[in-house]
């Protein structure tokens, strides 16, 4: 919960010019050791493998099956190829997903409920754009009615190609995530980022 | 109850309205025929009541720009015999080109009108709802299945801008990823 | 081309009002009542649609369905594709059922070249989209006693369905989207060994499918949520125009591989199968039984298929797939989807593409007759309702 | 050698639970916070039993990639990352309620298990229980201790300011106080016919004849289905159905708040079925057949039949969660005032005859 807009003094560390954002209130200057501090310095620690290594047992995607991929994401959660042995559930509630799988077209007017369902999951959460049809439109990429850059909307860390992927795909989308996980490359803990 | 026999009975009902009707010789048999615009809710009326044609099978529309007129295409089937029946109505291609509903005689007609018409433009007179079925709310005007539609070959590969514009998407919607996505409760 | 300003007003507009308010004129609440969204995102049916529902404590009121966030102008891309290109796109028009898609495409533009596939690829064909429709079924009934809380029973259906993917992909090489017919015939052959494969699975499934009428019919708490729940009477089926299982669970045997005979389907004999009350646990038993009935489909045409070419000897466009020239007129071939009657209508102006593409999919009215249903229901019925009419929302919004 | 062993084990047993001197009641304290941790880790044992068991009953193989070949670590991956999850608190949340549900739910559960005796072991002759404290209403105490989980769910619901989170809240009131006069209704039945409300009285009075589950066969079905309905599981599942309220109270819960309120549903469940091994399966006691081949209760081995019969009742409990479909509201509320309430007075009736002619 890296925190934004305050005054970050740890640590004794010099005083960290931070970037305002325009719309927020400046708060009043009461300097404590705010929980986003916490998590920077376990960022550098050795403690964020071992948070890592949660994170990357227990991804909970989100359950949204918006096209022929949606199919596909709900084989790959059943029997047959069982998600669950890497500990990947799906989830209905946002509030509970860590990975968004964008599986499927992205029509226009689907889009801003997908943008609120993104904003309503807790950080760090992760995007994977699975298919054609999320990561530049797929067969639908002349259609008026369909978006084609999705990787400049939302932070995607794994492309899955295929028109519909095979569930074998997804699952090693999956494990591609965990180790991007592991060697702190992913974009959904925000690691470079002041 | 064979295409002659309904072709024979509209023909002999409505000798004006009914233009070119024909039986088509492919395995389906349609019984095809050009309804007059304004007679075309009587000729359902009669298809449904004496020929006992009870289900309308769609409602589509074809957009000829050449020849400046829109053909709304009713195909009707039923549920006892196998006839299927195709009126065409032709509507003049002008500035709201409008026909009558047929939802008094079938129920069912009521979405395809809604689509016919947010995709076509072809206003139906007497619709109990006409708004958005299939499109976002701001498309309403465009009518895209039109045949001069501009916005239809997508060419911006990335929309809603091209390489050349800047990126309209960071600027009108901004997505703060770049920092912690939802601080705003902390800073209360 | 589209001018940026207009676009900035779009974005800014979409990303400002959230979905769809509906206008609370349409809907007077009193202070009883609540208005619930059941969101864009909702685990009921595979593809995303909107249902409002105006509830006061547990039960529905009323309800109004928004639908169209799968609408990928379908229609308008095949206008401007030829026709060969236009096969795959067909597949993803419902992606459930995507051999019947194809069937219905190119069945259509069969007519209009007026050619007729030999025997052989018809009794392919036949083979191909039974099997589309067992896993179809397979993974509506799953998905529905997801809607019940029964997961297992979903689990078990996946992993029967697998079985069928399996088969299929022995043949088209795609588990979903096929692409597999062709004007005139059919892309593959039956591959070696596929018929002693194709016969114990099939026979697997058979008995499968008696332990799963065995556990529906006999489960007490299964009965309760499901006997007489969302009946669609025989009046209101017939007023709503639905095709399918949903309309022969009310009594009416209309099936269109009886009604409009395409293909070798007058050879087989094949038994129609309705319900008699039309209410949730009849649209669930059809569908079962409707599996059966497929694999004695397959039984039969495994048997009667005799060794012969795939594509007639003389076609129209020879080799010329891609340069097709289709004679101009139109063609409307009715085709059994899983899910009802899918028909493409065709318009073509004697070039290769084809001047306009309609196509008539059976969830349309499907999802057209979920909100009259929704009067008076309980809130947990509402997506056991949805669920067992099992309509492919990508179909409806195209 | 392992008597000796045995007796030091056995004599550090007695000097904690057994004798009555000033400074017992404060090591039994004491006891009291590792008993704590014991919970929280048969709950951890509950939940992965729940997913190994489900994906067994499923024909998919559950967890085996985390901790080993049994994904034992799986849990703890879960714990981690919940753990380090955004304490995200939507804007318009009602705080203090909202906030306070899941510590509420939590305490309610951990409170049920001071007075649970958790087996019991023999020392030279006579049986001490391994329960934290025993006092004469222990019975009614945990019956009202596990009712507060209930506000917890209802300020969680109420609290998240979610339209489906406050159908569950309501759903869920509805369905305990149908269930909660069932059980109560039950384990009165069992209190006339032994005499006291005490449990540790309620398991040495299975110990002699016959455990009540064969005494009150309708007593112990009504206890067995409102007790899954206490607990909230499939057939009863209804504040969490997850196609109709995305995820019931529990919507608007992320990271550790929602870890908290899921694992003490479990710890629930846990505890639930060691009251349903205690009141009705005869707790510690042998089972009924082997009682005549007399093999004296040495040692351990109480404890360890009750651990197993506690076992196998939390598999039948999961069984069903993942074989029964989920039945509507209005008929569970039904089936809790039209069926079990009147059955549980039949019972009562014969548990009142029963208690004139018990000691036989």
């Amino acid at each position: 919960m890296c925190m934004h807009g305050r005054k970050a003094r740890s640590h004794g560390c010099v005083e960290k010019e931070v970037i305002m954002p325009k719309d927020i209130r400046t708060p009043m200057q009461v300097i404590t050791t705010t929980t986003s501090a916490i998590h920077e310095f376990l960022k550098k620690s050795p403690a964020q493998d071992v948070i890592n290594w949660g994170r990357k047992n227990s991804l909970w995607f989100m359950t949204q099956p918006m096209g022929c991929c949606g199919v596909e994401m709900i084989a790959t959660g059943c029997s047959h190829y069982d998600t669950d042995r890497f500990g990947i559930i799906p989830r209905c509630s946002p509030r509970h997903a860590d990975v968004m799988v964008i599986s499927g077209y992205i029509v226009r007017k689907y889009f801003p409920a997908l943008k609120r369902l993104y904003e309503q999951m807790p950080s760090p959460k992760w995007v994977i754009c699975m298919g054609n049809c999320s990561i530049s439109g797929g067969p639908f990429y002349r259609s008026y009615s369909t978006l084609q850059n999705i990787d400049e909307i939302f932070p995607v860390d794994v492309y899955i190609a295929g028109c519909p992927p095979r569930p074998e795909a997804l699952i090693q989308g999956f494990i591609e995530l965990q180790k991007k996980i592991k060697a702190k490359t992913d974009k959904g803990t925000m690691y470079g980022v002041k | 109850m064979d295409g002659e026999t309904v072709l024979d009975s509209l023909k002999s009902q409505f000798q004006d309205a009914v233009m070119d009707a024909m039986v088509d010789s492919q395995p389906p048999h349609i019984v095809c025929a050009n309804v007059d615009k304004e007679k075309i809710v009587d000729v359902c009326a009669y298809l449904k009541d004496n020929l006992q044609f009870n289900r309308l099978s769609g409602i589509t529309s074809v957009d000829f720009l050449d020849k400046n007129k829109f053909e709304v295409v009713y195909m009707i089937a039923s549920y006892d015999h196998s006839v299927i029946v195709k009126l065409k109505a032709d509507v003049v291609r002008d500035e709201n080109p409008s026909i009558d509903t047929v939802i008094p005689v079938w129920w069912n007609a009521n979405w395809y009108e809604r689509e016919v018409y947010e995709l076509m433009g072809i206003y139906f007179n007497g619709h109990p709802e006409m708004t958005v079925l299939v499109l976002t709310d701001d498309m309403m005007g465009e009518w895209p299945f039109r045949k001069d539609y501009p916005g239809f070959p997508q060419t911006a590969a990335k929309y809603p801008y091209s390489d050349d514009q800047e990126s309209v998407v960071e600027s009108e919607y901004p997505l703060k990823w770049k920092s912690w996505p939802s601080e705003r409760h902390y800073l209360e | 081309m589209v001018n940026k300003h207009d676009v900035k007003k779009r974005m800014r507009q979409l990303a400002a009002d959230y979905i769809h308010e509906p206008q609370q004129e349409a809907y007077k609440l009193d202070d009883t009542e609540m208005m619930l969204h059941i969101g864009p995102q909702n685990p009921i049916q595979p593809g995303p649609f909107l249902i409002d529902l105006k509830i006061s404590g547990e039960t529905v009121r009323d309800s109004k369905l928004y639908m169209g966030y799968g609408h990928k102008g379908i229609e308008k891309i095949l206008e401007s594709l030829t026709y060969i290109q236009g096969l795959p796109i067909t597949d993803r028009m419902c992606y459930l059922s995507s051999l019947s898609n194809n069937e219905a495409y190119v069945s259509s533009v069969e007519r209009l070249l007026d050619i007729e596939p030999p025997e052989r690829s018809q009794y392919i064909r036949v083979i191909m989209q039974e099997l589309s429709r067992i896993q179809s079924h397979l993974l509506g009934t799953g998905e529905y006693a997801t809607d019940l809380g029964f997961v297992t029973m979903f689990l078990f259906m996946i992993r029967e369905r697998e079985y069928v993917l399996g088969l299929i992909e022995d043949i088209t090489g795609a588990r979903i989207t096929h692409c597999f017919p062709r004007f005139g015939g059919v892309r593959e052959d039956l591959p070696e060994g596929w018929r002693e494969k194709a016969i114990d699975v099939l026979a697997m499934i058979n008995e499968k499918c008696e332990t799963y009428k065995e556990l529906f019919s006999s489960d007490r708490t299964y009965r309760m949520r499901t006997v007489g729940i969302g009946t669609l009477t025989k009046e209101d089926v017939i007023k709503v125009g639905l095709t399918g299982p949903a309309l022969r669970a009310a009594g009416i045997d209309y099936d269109v591989r009886k009604v409009y005979p395409t293909l070798t389907y007058p050879d087989i004999d094949f038994k129609v199968q309705t319900g008699n009350n039309g209410d949730i646990f009849d649209r669930i038993m059809v569908r079962i039984n409707e599996i059966q009935e497929s694999c004695w489909i397959i039984e039969q045409a495994l048997d009667q298929i005799k060794p012969g070419p795939l594509f007639p000897d003389e076609l129209p466009y020879g080799r010329r797939t891609p340069s097709m020239r289709v004679p101009p007129g139109e063609a409307y071939v009715p085709v059994e989807d899983p899910r009802g009657e899918i028909a493409i209508y065709i318009v073509s102006d004697g070039t290769d593409k084809p001047y306009r593409v309609k196509v008539r999919g059976p969830s349309f009215a499907l999802m057209q007759g979920l909100p009259p249903m929704l009067e008076n229901v309980y809130i947990a019925d509402v997506p056991a309702i949805a669920a067992s009419m099992d309509s492919c929302n990508s179909e409806v919004d195209r | 050698m392992l008597e000796e062993q045995m007796d030091i084990l056995l004599g550090l047993l007695y000097t904690i639970f057994g004798n009555e001197n000033w400074w017992g009641p404060w090591i039994r304290g004491v006891v009291g916070l590792c008993a704590m941790g014991a919970i929280m880790v048969s709950a951890m044992f509950a939940v992965w039993l729940e997913r190994k068991y489900a994906s067994d009953i499923q024909s998919r193989i559950g967890p085996n990639r985390v901790g080993g070949r049994y994904g034992l670590l799986q849990l703890i991956a879960d714990a981690i990352k919940l753990f380090a999850k955004e304490d995200l608190k939507p804007d318009k949340v009602d705080t203090p309620v909202w906030v306070g549900a899941p510590i509420l739910m939590f305490g309610s559960a951990l409170l049920m298990l001071i007075a649970i005796p958790f087996g019991a072991f023999v020392f030279n002759g006579t049986t001490y229980p391994l329960a934290v404290t025993q006092f004469d209403i222990s019975i009614l105490y945990l019956e009202a201790v596990s009712a507060i989980g209930i506000i917890g769910i209802f300020m969680a619901g109420w609290g998240s300011n979610n339209k489906f989170s406050v159908i569950a809240a309501f759903r869920n009131i509805a369905r305990m106080i149908g269930y909660e006069v069932a059980l109560g209704l039950t384990i009165v039945s069992v209190v006339i016919v032994t005499g006291s409300l005490n449990i540790v009285d309620i398991v040495e009075a299975q110990r002699s004849v016959v455990w009540f589950a064969f005494v009150m066969p309708l007593g112990f079905m009504i206890f067995g289905v409102s007790l899954i309905a206490d607990m909230g599981r499939i057939p009863f599942d209804q504040n969490e159905a997850e196609e109709e309220l995305i995820a019931g109270w529990g919507t608007e819960y992320s990271g550790m708040r929602f870890g908290l309120a899921y694992f003490a549903e479990y710890i629930h469940m846990v505890l639930g079925s060691c009251i349903a091994v205690l009141i009705f399966l005869g707790g510690w006691n042998m089972p009924g057949f082997l009682v005549d081949l007399n093999i004296p209760l040495i040692g351990l081995l109480p404890a360890g039949i009750f651990l197993a019969k506690w076992v196998l009742v939390m598999m039948f409990v999961i069984l069903i969660r993942w074989a029964l479909p989920r039945i509507r509201i209005d008929q569970v509320t039904s089936i809790g005032w039209k069926i079990l309430f009147p059955l549980a007075m039949v019972n009562l009736v014969w548990a009142a005859m029963l208690g004139l002619v018990w000691p036989w």
